[in-house]
C-alpha cells in the first residue's frame, strides 16, 4: 500500500480551500470525519506496528461513532481493545507501553472524562521527556469527543483542551473536517510527543475532500479556510464551522471575514493569526469551550502582545456562556455561540457600536 | 408488605414503558437509560428505608428516584426540559433529584456518587443522625478507582452506608468477564473489610429480607459501618434509548430469556390479590397521565435562568446564625 | 470570642497599606501566613461547628507546616482528620458532606496532587449547584500548597490554579500575605460555594500585620499594594513580592509601577486592574504559573478588551518558562520570574524598547 | 550466592549513609528520602532479574535503582543537580532513571508508576518478548485508586509483572492501621485475582527465594500473568531528610527496635566469608569515594539547557523506518 509520506501540500498556500488543495490529487474523494479518523488509524497500524489502540468501547458495536470500526477484526483484540473503566489507570497504562516503544491511542467517548486521567496526564505524560533529561519519549494520542445538544448538559459537553495548552509538553490538535481529522491524527501517531487530539461529535457527521494516499497536516500551523478583509474570525473545533457560516451572514451586509482555522493549539500558529489581524484590525475569536483562561484568552493575548505598537486593534471573545452547561433546549441554545450571534458580534466590532442587525437564519448554510 | 412493593414495580416499569413510548416524538430533550428489568432491586433496597433517609444514583436512576419515593411530575418535566422539572430543565435525565425525597442527585461520571454518598454518611455519623445513606451503582463502577478509595474510607470510619451494585453483567455494551480480571465484587468489597452479600437471581424478596435486615440491624447499632450488596439482574433495553440492542449482536436473546421470564413485576403481581392490584395498577396510571399532562403543559425555563444558579450568594444565613 | 463579621476594612480604600489599615484596630499584631491560616481555622471551627478539616497528614507531627497544628486536640479527631492516599475519593467525600451540610476545609500538601481530584471537582463539585437547579450548595474549601525550590521540581512545583478559573462554579483565592490569608480563608469557609484556597510554601513563612479578631477578604476585590504612575504591575500569589521588590528597584531608575494583588482570582476584580491600566497605559502581569491559558493571558485579554478604543497600551506577561520546572539550581533560578527581571520587564516596556538595565541584587529587599 | 546479595545491600546502605552524611553541607541540591531499613526488599526482588527487565520506582528509589544496578556516579550527580546527572539535573533525586540498567524511572506522585509498569507489561506481551517488569510502591500507595484499577488490568490482561509493596507501616508519619480499614494488603490483590504473599519480618533470604521461584516459573511460562509480594520492612529514618523521626512521637524506638536487630546487611554480612567481605566493602567504598568525587566535579548544567528536552523532534527515524 502507499506509504510515502506526504506533508498537507497547502498551509504553505494559506488561502486556498480544502477542495482546491486536494483536487491537485487525482480525482477528488469525500469522507465523513469519521471514516477519515478510521482510515487514518488503519492506515498507520498497518504501516508502523507499534501502534496500538484502546479505550472503553473501542471494540463494540458502536465502535466509537464508527471511528473504530473494523479495526479489532483487522489488528487483533491484542492491538486493538476495550478496557475497564479505569481512565486513570488506564492512562497510566497507556504512558508506560509508549515508554515502552508502543504508540498507544486512547480513546475516550467524552473529553469530560478526562478528568480522570489528569494526573497521569498532566503529571506524568507531559513531563517524562524533560524530568528523565530527554531519556525516554511518551509517543500517545489521546482521542476525546466533546459532546453538545440533545440533553448531553453538565458533565457531557465540556471542551477543555486549555488545560493541555497550559502545561508544556503536550501538544494538542482540534481538526474541524475530515481533511484534518486524517492528517492531523496521522500527524499525531508520528509525534513522538504525547498529543491531545479533541474531536467533536457534530463534526464526525461532516463530509469533505479526504485523500487516500498518508498525509499529515503538521503541529503549528493554521489555515485561512476564508479570506478576508474586514475583520479576522478565528473558530477553533466545531466553531470553525459556525464561523463559516458567520462568514456568509456577514456577506449579506458587505462585511468581508477572514477565517482561520487554528487546527493545532499548542503548538498555536500565532502568526497566520497575528498576520490576518494586522491586516483587518479586528480579531473575534470564537471556542467551543469557556472563555476565561482559555484558548481564546491566549489567542487574544498573544495578538496583542505581536501588534502592541503596530496596529491599534480590536478584539473580542465569543466561547459557552460562564456557566454549566443546560440541557434545556431554550437554555442549551443561549449557552452556545452560534452563526449568526458570530455575525452580529462581527458587525458590531467592525462599526465599533452595537448595531441592530438580527441576521434571519438561513437554513442553506446548515449544510456547509 | 406485596402491595407496596407491587406499587413500586408497577410504577417505574410503566413510568419508563411511557417513556419508551413518548421518546420517538422528539418531546422528550434527554437520553434515557432505562432500568426495565432491574427495578426489583431499587425497589427491594428502597422500600425498607425511611423518607429522611438518603439515596445517591447515577444516570440509570429512574427505578432508584421512583423506588425512593421520588416526585414524579418533577422526573417527567424534567426530561421534557421544563421549567417545573426537578432541575428546572438544567440537569435533565441523568442528574434526577428530590431532597424531599432524600433522593440526593445522580451523576453520568460513572462512580462519582459512590464517594459523594461516603461523605454524606460521614456527616451523618458526625452529627450522631440516624439517617441511613444508600449507594447505588452499576458492575462497571466497581472498576473505577474511586470505587477501591470510598469503601477503604467507609469501613475506617465504621459509616452508615449500605453499597448496592446493581450487576446487570454489562457496562454499555460489554461483559463484565471481558472487563475484570476476578469478576467478582464482593471480593473486593470484602478485601475492603465489609460484609458483602452476593444476590444472584434477581429475586425482590429475597433483596427485600436481606436489605430489611441490614438496614433494621444498623438502625438497632446491632452493626456498625457500611455494608454491601452485589444484586445481579439484567437490562431488557439498549444502554440508551428506548429500544432492544440484541441485533447488535453483542448479548443473545437466549441469554436475556430467563431474566425476562422471571419478570419480577408479574411474580410479585400475582401475589397480589386481584382486587388490590387493579387498585394499585389504576391508581398508577392516572397518575402516569396526569404527570405527563403536567410536564406537555408546563413552560420552557426562561432563557434569564441561563445565568442562574452557578453560585450560591455568599455566606448563608445558616452559616452565620451557628456564630457563637 | 469574638464574633462579629467584619469585611476587610479597606479593599474599599485601595491605596492604603495593609500596616495602616490594621493599625486602625488597636496595636498592631505581626503573625506568619502559617499562623494565620491557623487562626482563622480554629476561629471558624469554634464559630461554626460544620466546619470539619481533613487532608492527608492534617494530624500529623508536621501538621501541614504547622497551618492545623493543635486543632485535632481542640476539635477531636472527628471534625479534625488524617486520611488515606485516596485524593479521588476524599474529593468525593468532601463534596458529599458539604451536601449533607458540612464545611468541609480539603488541604493537599502540593498542588500538583489535585490532578488527582480534578474528577470530582470539575466535574461535581462545581457543577453540582447549577445542574440540581440551585437545589443543593457546595460549601467546600481545597487548600493546597504551591512548592519551589530545593529540587521540589517537575511535579512539587506546579501553580494550576487557571484551570480552576476557567470553569464556571469554583472560586479561586491566592493570598499572598498574613491578612489575606486570615481574611480570604475566612471568606472561603463562610462561602456557599467551592473555593480554591491557593497558598504558596514560601509565603508560608512571611510575617505580617493580622487583627486578632475574625474578619473577611471578600471574593471580587483586588487591591492595590503600592500606589504607582508608569506601569501597572499585577503579582500573584508569591509573584507578588517578587513584584513588590521590583517596585523598589524601579524607583532607582525613577519609575513608579502601580503594584496590584489579584487576591481572588476568581470572581477576577478586572475594574481595579483596568482603572489602574487606563492610569498608566502598561501592564505587565506576573504570574505564578506558566501563561499559555494562564491567568495572565486572562487577565491581559479582559484588560485588552476594556480599554480598547479607551487607551492604547501595553500589555506584557511574565510567568515559568514554558518547561517543565527542573531541579538543578542553575536551570530553576532561570525557570521562575524574579524581582529584578521583572524590574527590567518594566524598564524595557516604559522606554518601548529593550535597554540596557540590569539591577544589581539589594539583599535588604530579601525580608520585604 | 550471599557475596552478591551483601554487595547490593552495602553497597545501598553505603551509598544512603554517605548522602545522609553530606546533606548538611547543602551540597545535594534534592531532598533525599532514605530506604536505610529496607534494603533488603529491593536487594532481595531485584537479584533474580536480569539487566533487560525492568524496574519502576517511586521517589524512595535509591535502593531500587542501585539494586537493578544503576548507574551510581549518574545517581549521585543527580542529587548534586549536575549536568552528568542521570536526568543532567532536571529531574532530581525523586526521579531517578537509568535505561541500561532497566531502571525505567521513578515519580513523585504516589501510585503513578505502578500503572506505568503495567503498560510496560502490555508491551513485552504484546511484543512476546521475554522481559519482566517489577513495580515497586509502599503500602501507602495501595490505597490509591491506580492501584486496584492497574491490577486488575494486569489480571485481565496476565501480564508478565511482579507488584513488590514495601510495607514500612508508615506513610510519611501516619500507620496503616489508620489509614486502612482492613490493613491487609495482600487480600487486596488477591481479590483482584493475583497471587498474593506476604513477606512479614524483612527476611531477605526468604524474599529471595520467592522472588526467584516467581520469576523462573514466569520465565518457565509455567506461570503466567502477574504476580503480588507484600514485603513488611522498616523505615529506620525519618520520610524525608538524613535524620531521624522518632523524636516527633508518632512512632517509638521500642517499635524500631527488633527491625534494628534484625539488620538483614550485618545478617548477611555474617554468611559471607572475612576475606570475601573486606573485598566487596573496599570495593563498595572505593567507588562511592570515586563517585562523590565524579559528582562533586562536575559542572552544573548550562542555563541553555532550560528550554531542551520538552519534546523530542517530531517522528523519529524510529517510527518512520518501520513504514511497509
Ligand atoms: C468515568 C466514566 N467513564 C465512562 C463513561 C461512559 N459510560 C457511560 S455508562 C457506562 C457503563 C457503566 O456501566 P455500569 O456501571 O455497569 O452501569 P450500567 O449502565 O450497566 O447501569 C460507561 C462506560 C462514563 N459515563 N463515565
Ligand atoms: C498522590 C500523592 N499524594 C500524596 C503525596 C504526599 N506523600 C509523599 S510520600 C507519601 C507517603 C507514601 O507512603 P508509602 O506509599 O507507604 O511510601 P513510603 O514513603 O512509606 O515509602 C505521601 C502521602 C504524594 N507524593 N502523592
Ligand atoms: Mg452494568
Ligand atoms: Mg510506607
Amino acid at each position: 500500500m502507499e506509504t510515502t509520506l506526504c506533508i498537507d501540500q497547502y498551509t504553505s498556500n494559506k488561502s486556498c480551500s480544502i477542495g482546491a488543495a486536494v483536487s491537485s490529487a487525482k480525482p477528488e474523494r469525500t469522507l465523513s470525519y469519521v471514516d477519515a479518523v478510521r482510515e487514518a488509524t488503519d492506515q498507520e497500524m498497518d504501516r508502523d506496528s507499534s501502534v496500538i489502540l484502546f479505550g472503553l468501547d473501542v471494540d463494540d458495536p458502536k465502535a466509537i461513532q464508527g471511528t473504530t470500526r473494523g479495526l479489532v477484526e483487522k489488528y487483533g483484540s491484542e492491538r486493538v481493545f476495550g478496557t475497564p473503566l479505569s481512565e486513570d489507570a488506564m492512562t497510566g497504562v497507556a504512558i508506560g507501553a509508549a515508554l515502552a516503544g508502543l504508540r498507544p491511542i486512547h480513546v475516550h467517548i467524552r473529553m469530560d472524562f478526562l478528568m480522570l486521567s489528569m494526573n497521569q496526564l498532566v503529571n506524568v505524560a507531559a513531563k517524562s521527556s524533560y524530568m528523565y533529561g530527554g531519556k525516554v519519549k511518551v509517543p500517545l494520542v489521546v482521542r476525546s469527543m466533546i459532546g453538545k445538544s440533545w440533553g448531553q448538559g453538565a458533565q457531557h459537553s465540556q471542551g477543555l483542551y486549555s488545560f493541555f495548552m497550559h502545561v508544556p509538553g503536550i501538544k494538542v490538535v482540534a481538526p474541524s473536517n475530515p481533511y484534518d481529522a486524517k492528517g492531523c491524527l496521522i500527524a499525531a501517531i508520528r509525534d513522538d510527543n504525547p498529543v491531545m487530539y479533541v474531536e467533536h461529535r457534530i463534526l464526525h457527521f461532516q463530509k469533505g475532500p479526504c485523500p487516500e494516499k498518508l498525509y499529515t497536516v503538521n503541529p503549528g500551523k493554521a489555515r485561512i479556510t476564508s479570506p478576508g478583509e474586514d475583520v479576522t474570525l478565528v473558530g477553533i473545533s466545531y466553531m470553525q464551522l459556525e464561523c463559516l457560516r458567520a462568514q456568509k451572514y456577514l456577506e449579506d451586509v458587505g462585511i468581508s471575514a477572514e477565517v482561520i482555522d487554528p487546527i493545532w493549539l499548542a503548538p498555536l500558529d500565532v502568526d497566520t493569526i497575528a498576520e490576518s489581524v494586522r491586516k483587518t484590525g479586528r480579531l473575534v475569536v470564537v471556542d467551543n469551550g469557556w472563555t476565561s483562561c482559555g484558548a481564546s484568552a491566549e489567542i487574544v493575548a498573544q495578538v496583542t502582545e505581536r501588534l502592541q505598537g503596530v496596529r491599534d486593534i480590536r478584539v473580542q471573545r465569543l466561547g459557552f456562556a460562564p456557566v454549566t452547561c443546560p440541557t434545556s433546549p431554550p437554555l442549551e441554545a443561549e449557552f452556545y455561540p452560534d452563526s449568526r450571534r458570530i455575525a452580529q458580534a462581527c458587525n458590531d466590532l467592525v462599526h465599533g457600536k452595537p448595531q441592530n442587525w438580527h441576521p434571519a437564519e438561513r437554513p442553506e448554510l446548515k449544510d456547509l | 408488605m406485596y402491595e407496596p412493593l407491587y406499587k413500586t414495580l408497577y410504577r417505574i416499569r410503566r413510568v419508563e414503558e411511557e417513556i419508551a413510548r413518548i421518546y420517538p416524538t422528539d418531546k422528550l430533550k434527554s437520553p434515557v437509560h432505562l432500568s426495565i428489568g432491574q427495578e426489583a432491586v431499587a425497589a427491594a433496597m428502597c422500600a425498607p428505608l425511611r423518607r429522611e433517609d438518603i439515596v445517591f444514583g447515577t444516570y440509570r436512576s429512574h427505578a432508584t428516584y421512583l423506588a425512593k419515593g421520588g416526585n414524579l411530575p418533577g422526573m417527567l418535566a424534567e426530561m421534557y426540559g421544563k421549567a417545573t422539572g426537578c432541575t428546572q430543565g438544567k440537569g435533565g435525565s441523568m442528574h434526577l433529584i428530590d431532597l424531599d425525597a432524600g433522593v440526593m442527585g445522580a451523576s453520568a461520571v460513572v462512580g462519582t456518587t459512590i464517594a459523594n454518598a461516603v461523605g454524606y454518611a460521614y456527616s451523618v455519623k458526625l452529627r450522631r443522625e440516624c439517617t441511613i445513606v444508600m449507594s447505588f451503582f452499576g458492575d462497571g463502577a466497581s472498576e473505577e478507582g474511586v470505587f477501591a478509595e470510598s469503601l477503604n474510607f467507609a469501613v475506617l470510619k465504621k459509616l452508615p452506608i449500605i453499597f448496592v451494585c446493581e450487576n446487570n453483567g454489562y457496562a454499555i455494551h460489554t461483559h463484565q468477564s471481558k472487563r475484570q480480571g476476578l469478576p467478582d465484587i464482593c471480593a473486593k468489597a470484602r478485601a475492603a473489610g465489609l460484609p458483602a452479600e452476593l444476590i444472584e437471581d434477581n429475586d425482590i424478596l429475597t433483596m427485600h429480607e436481606r436489605a430489611t435486615a441490614t438496614i433494621n440491624s444498623l438502625r438497632e447499632g446491632t452493626a456498625s459501618g457500611p455494608a454491601f450488596f452485589e444484586c445481579k439482574t439484567y437490562r431488557w433495553k439498549e444502554h440508551v434509548g428506548p429500544g432492544e440492542d440484541f441485533k447488535l449482536g453483542f448479548r443473545t436473546k437466549t441469554e436475556a430469556q430467563p431474566w425476562i421470564e422471571g419478570d419480577q413485576v408479574k411474580r410479585v403481581a400475582a401475589l397480589v390479590p386481584a382486587a388490590a392490584r387493579k387498585e394499585i395498577e389504576s391508581a398508577v396510571e392516572a397518575e402516569i397521565q396526569e404527570a405527563i399532562a403536567f410536564a406537555e403543559n408546563s413552560p420552557f425555563p426562561d432563557v434569564s435562568e441561563l445565568m442562574t444558579d452557578v453560585f450560591h450568594t455568599v455566606s448563608t444565613p445558616a452559616a452565620i446564625q451557628k456564630a457563637a
